[in-house]
């Protein structure tokens, strides 16, 4: 069950061009919240912004009763976001949606983020155990997000850029294609493109495959069936059955 | 605390306070966030004979001050309904009342048929005006002569309390209201939503899966508190006043132009308890303001 | 930079960014503050044969995302007009289009004939959506056939490039937009206001002077993307979009939608450089998509 | 000619349960401004509140190029401007309107304000010249605004309160009545009521009494004809015949 309440900002940091972390407290989101799930943020007390906006739980730390969120600025409710100050409160409702599943038969985990889907796979990352390689993308240097965060996780990083501005030149699909084997289990998120990209390499090598997909959503709970990802059985609601899905699910 | 209990069309309603259709699901997804007894009526999502798959998304796209949707009447059918989605409601002592929509006359028929045989169905609400379905749908709700159709051929088929939808997509809202009256409604709920449109600029293609939406939201409380009061002064049946509700005030505003009732729609997104501070803003206005509305 | 300039209607116009009737006054009150030899056309606000005081106050209240107003067309009447304002728009190198406003279609045809005399005047606006006055006004642009009467006479009368302007508050627009073309309509220019109204809690009252108002800006633009959208495909005349649109990436949705060319309306009172900025809009998306658009 | 800029915030400080004054910086503004006049205020970036507010010049300082608001919290518009910090920029339309005529023939000046009007008439002391009397009423001793400013001035001050928390209790038409002479001359700003009151006690002493009137406005420039002003010439614009006003010219 999800909780609408106001959380405390403890921090709020410029960490790329255009994107910024915020950590909040919160007793019952950070116990309760699992990687890969997400709160929608009330970005406005006004009507413009007039809806919520879904942001995934980038670390989720119940030890400090905290978690983060790691957001771009791409349109006006995360703009809004960007004038909150430390001690603020955020109106927040989560945690939501169905996250990840641990595989914890595997050991050989490759997680693949691509922009600003590497935010979601650090929670992720913080609670795997086993062999866990993090594979990042993004367009520029500049947009690799996070990286100092895994490392301090001791897992293996890889970096690919479109410009090859850092770490090799082409796209994180490319890094996936030269790691992945028979013993894999792949968590991806990111743009479509890549999503579907991620998908098809699992398929052909047989690999099982969760993705993160993005829709825009009203609700959040299922209830407006606003957030609709076309699969095999149908259509399932990003913001309950998702956002994260089997890879071999999706209908592209 | 004072009593705004009321009979609305033959239903007993504790408060004048219900959640409209597609926006509050079956009820039960928003359970876990307020007390369903607490709330005036509950509007289900529009039910349709057969399953539908509901259109492609995207489905929603934000709007100043609103959203437009085009879900398409997503559901599993009557049948699936009955079995497994009015029993949650059932347990509840809130009235369940049905919103239905047919892609032909027969449709609505058999539709109100089957659920008049249902007594934990408390009234149907007859969508004519779902502007986001190929056939049927707002045709329905266009037409004076269209509306009275379906909604005298409903009325033959059941002595549930008719509450008829109303799209504000019409140059007069008051023919079509005085139709649906004429044909046998036993009250009127307005508006639905209204058509619009909205195109990604670097595509060039509607942002929406198919080209138009319904407008929801904050955006079209000024049209739908003009058309409430027009209505209201039309007809002798009581109006359901829906269109942008956020706030108690917004609430008020629509009981001050002739409504008896409010639905609460796009608020339920933004807030889920958003019907309940509503109550409660009315609950305030009326302390405040013994002799501005009646309730009886 | 890119050239945006086209002919619509018969005028000859820089660009496509005119500034709506109503909302930019006579022109001068906007001259200290943009140069108005940079815009596509100017429209005047609407004038009548006869002065007219124009409605009690308050005339404004701010809605959601939007505006209500009720003017109720005070102008100080056509004769003053053509003395006092037009020699001073007739100064600037941008066409005058003059917006009319009459009570009956004698009175339309009266204004269209005087001004036909007057080389300065470059195009009219046959304003036939008015909602806020008792007599003509929205009447005619609700009912085909009051459409085409009132613009067959005003045809008869005049050469000049005539637009019609259409009022949303129609179950189906194409068949007005139908209506105003068949009747030798030039152009067509959409959407006027949807009529709206707001409630003061504390008096029960209008927040307005009168009873409803003319609901205008980024609230309606989904409406008026649609309506635009729908008819510029029903008729073979340019269409001017207007509604909401408040920057450059909003015309350009108008302009992918089907419009020739926009107006800018309320957007005028957020910002007097409005029209400008949202020109320049347009001219970076040409220069970013130079086959996106048409413009010749 | 107004001007339309950014104004950057030099103070920004609560002054009264739902008031706050605003030190903006702005060469043209503080030079142009005239008591009395207004500018239309940008309370947001975003299209809730859509239209501009309008706010009247509190105090005009040319030599330090600065000027002051104050405002009363009331709605979204003024709600908006308390989230404002020093540093940031204010977007501002104005000067705008017709202000007071200082009349220099006459020399016994009284200043009445009613709740918020005390905030336009501050600026008009700064400036007058001769025996000036400030008369300021409120619903309650809270509410009494920029009493030490005036006082500053030199010129004498009188107040009366509705609950006579603070000097008499009363309206402050009837501390007028008290002080009002044949070679008075009266500027009065507040709620209607009130304004109603003071004209028609000026027009019964044969006093010329200049008023400023409130209306809600879009343009701010008399183009949208919204602020209508009934007066005995027809309906005249608040935005720009005004807001100030002949007190007898008003139809009430
Ligand atoms: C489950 C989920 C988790 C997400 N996690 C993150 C995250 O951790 N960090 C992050 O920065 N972003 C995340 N997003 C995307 C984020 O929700 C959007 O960027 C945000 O809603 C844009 O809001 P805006 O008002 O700033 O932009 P808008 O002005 O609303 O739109 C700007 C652009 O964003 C797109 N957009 C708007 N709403 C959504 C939406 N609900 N989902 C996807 N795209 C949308 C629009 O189509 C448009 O192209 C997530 C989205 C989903 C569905
Ligand atoms: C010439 C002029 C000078 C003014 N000077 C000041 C000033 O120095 N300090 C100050 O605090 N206020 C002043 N006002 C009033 C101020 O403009 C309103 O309080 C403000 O616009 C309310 O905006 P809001 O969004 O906070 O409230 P809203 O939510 O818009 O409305 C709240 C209440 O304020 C009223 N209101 C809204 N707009 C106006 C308006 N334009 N004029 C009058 N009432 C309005 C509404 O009717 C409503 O009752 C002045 C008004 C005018 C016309
Ligand atoms: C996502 C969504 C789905 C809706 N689905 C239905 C529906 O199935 N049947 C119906 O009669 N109305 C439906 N509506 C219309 C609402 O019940 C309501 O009439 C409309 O949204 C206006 O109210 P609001 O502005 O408070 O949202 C839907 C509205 C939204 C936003
Ligand atoms: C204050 C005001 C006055 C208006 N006066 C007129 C008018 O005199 N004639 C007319 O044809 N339209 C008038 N309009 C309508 C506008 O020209 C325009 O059609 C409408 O406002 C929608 O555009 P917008 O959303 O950009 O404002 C007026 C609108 C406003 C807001
Ligand atoms: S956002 Fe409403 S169903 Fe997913
Ligand atoms: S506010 Fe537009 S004329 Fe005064």
């Amino acid at each position: 069950m999800a909780s609408q309440e106001k959380c405390r900002i403890i921090d709020h940091q410029k960490v790329g061009p255009q994107h910024y972390k915020l950590v909040l407290a919160s007793d019952y989101l950070s116990k309760h919240a699992q990687p890969g799930q997400f709160v929608q943020v009330k970005c406005s007390d006004t009507l413009d912004p007039l809806l919520r906006r879904p942001i995934s739980l980038h670390q989720i730390s119940p030890e400090h009763k905290t978690f983060a969120l790691l957001y771009e600025v791409v349109g006006k409710g995360t703009n809004e976001l960007t004038k909150l100050f430390v001690g603020e409160n955020l109106d927040l409702f989560g945690p939501l949606g169905t996250g990840f599943q641990l595989d914890s038969q595997r050991n050989k985990h490759l997680l693949v983020g691509g922009g600003m889907g590497s935010a979601p796979l650090l929670a992720l990352a913080e609670r795997l155990t086993g062999q866990v390689s993090i594979l990042l993308g993004a367009k520029t240097a500049a947009n690799i997000l996070a990286e100092a965060d895994y490392n301090k996780l001791g897992h293996n990083v890889a970096v690919i850029t479109d410009d090859g501005s850092k770490g090799k030149k082409g796209l994180v699909s490319d890094l996936l294609l030269e790691r992945i084997s028979q013993d894999s289990v792949v968590y991806a998120c990111g743009p479509k493109s890549m999503l579907r990209a991620v998908a098809e390499i699992c398929w052909q090598k047989k690999v099982d495959c969760q993705i993160s997909m993005e829709e825009r959503m009203a609700c959040g709970i299922g209830a407006c069936k606003g957030c609709a990802v076309k699969t095999k059985g149908g259509y399932k609601m990003a913001c309950k059955d998702g956002p994260v899905f089997k890879g071999e699910d999706i209908i592209w | 605390m004072v009593d705004l209990s009321l009979e609305l069309a033959g239903i007993k309603l504790k408060n004048p306070v219900m959640v409209a259709s597609g926006t509050f699901g079956w009820g039960q997804e928003f359970a876990d966030y307020l007390d369903l007894n607490k709330l005036g009526a509950i509007i289900t999502k529009s039910i349709t004979l057969k399953p539908r798959e509901g259109n492609p998304p995207p489905r929603i796209v934000e709007t100043p001050a609103g959203m437009l949707n085009t879900i398409g009447l997503q559901n599993e059918g009557l049948e699936h309904f009955l079995r497994n989605d009015l029993p949650f409601l059932s347990k509840f002592n809130t009235p369940t009342i049905v919103n239905i929509a047919g892609e032909s006359v027969a449709e609505y028929v058999e539709l109100a048929k089957r659920l008049s045989k249902e007594p934990m169905v408390k009234g149907i609400e007859v969508n004519i005006s779902c502007p986001n379905v190929a056939h049927g749908g707002m045709a329905f709700g266009t037409e004076p002569e269209a509306t009275k159709q379906v909604i005298s051929a409903v009325r033959k088929e059941t002595t549930q309390p008719l509450i008829v939808k109303l799209t504000p997509n019409v140059t007069d809202i008051t023919v079509i209201a005085k139709a649906a009256v004429a044909a046998g409604a036993d009250a009127l709920s307005l508006i639905n939503t209204l058509v619009g449109m909205s195109i990604d600029i670097e595509t060039g293609q509607s942002r929406l899966g198919r080209l138009t939406g319904g407008l929801s939201g904050p955006a079209i409380k000024p049209i739908a508190v003009r058309m409430v009061y027009e209505t209201a002064r039309a007809v002798n049946v009581p109006v359901i006043g829906i269109g942008g509700i956020m706030t108690g005030n917004d609430a008020v505003e629509f009981l001050l132009a002739g409504a008896k009732a409010i639905q609460v729609g796009t608020a339920n997104f933004v807030d889920v308890t958003a019907s309940l501070t509503i109550l409660k803003g009315i609950e305030d206005y009326v302390d405040r303001h013994p002799r501005s509305l009646n309730f009886s």
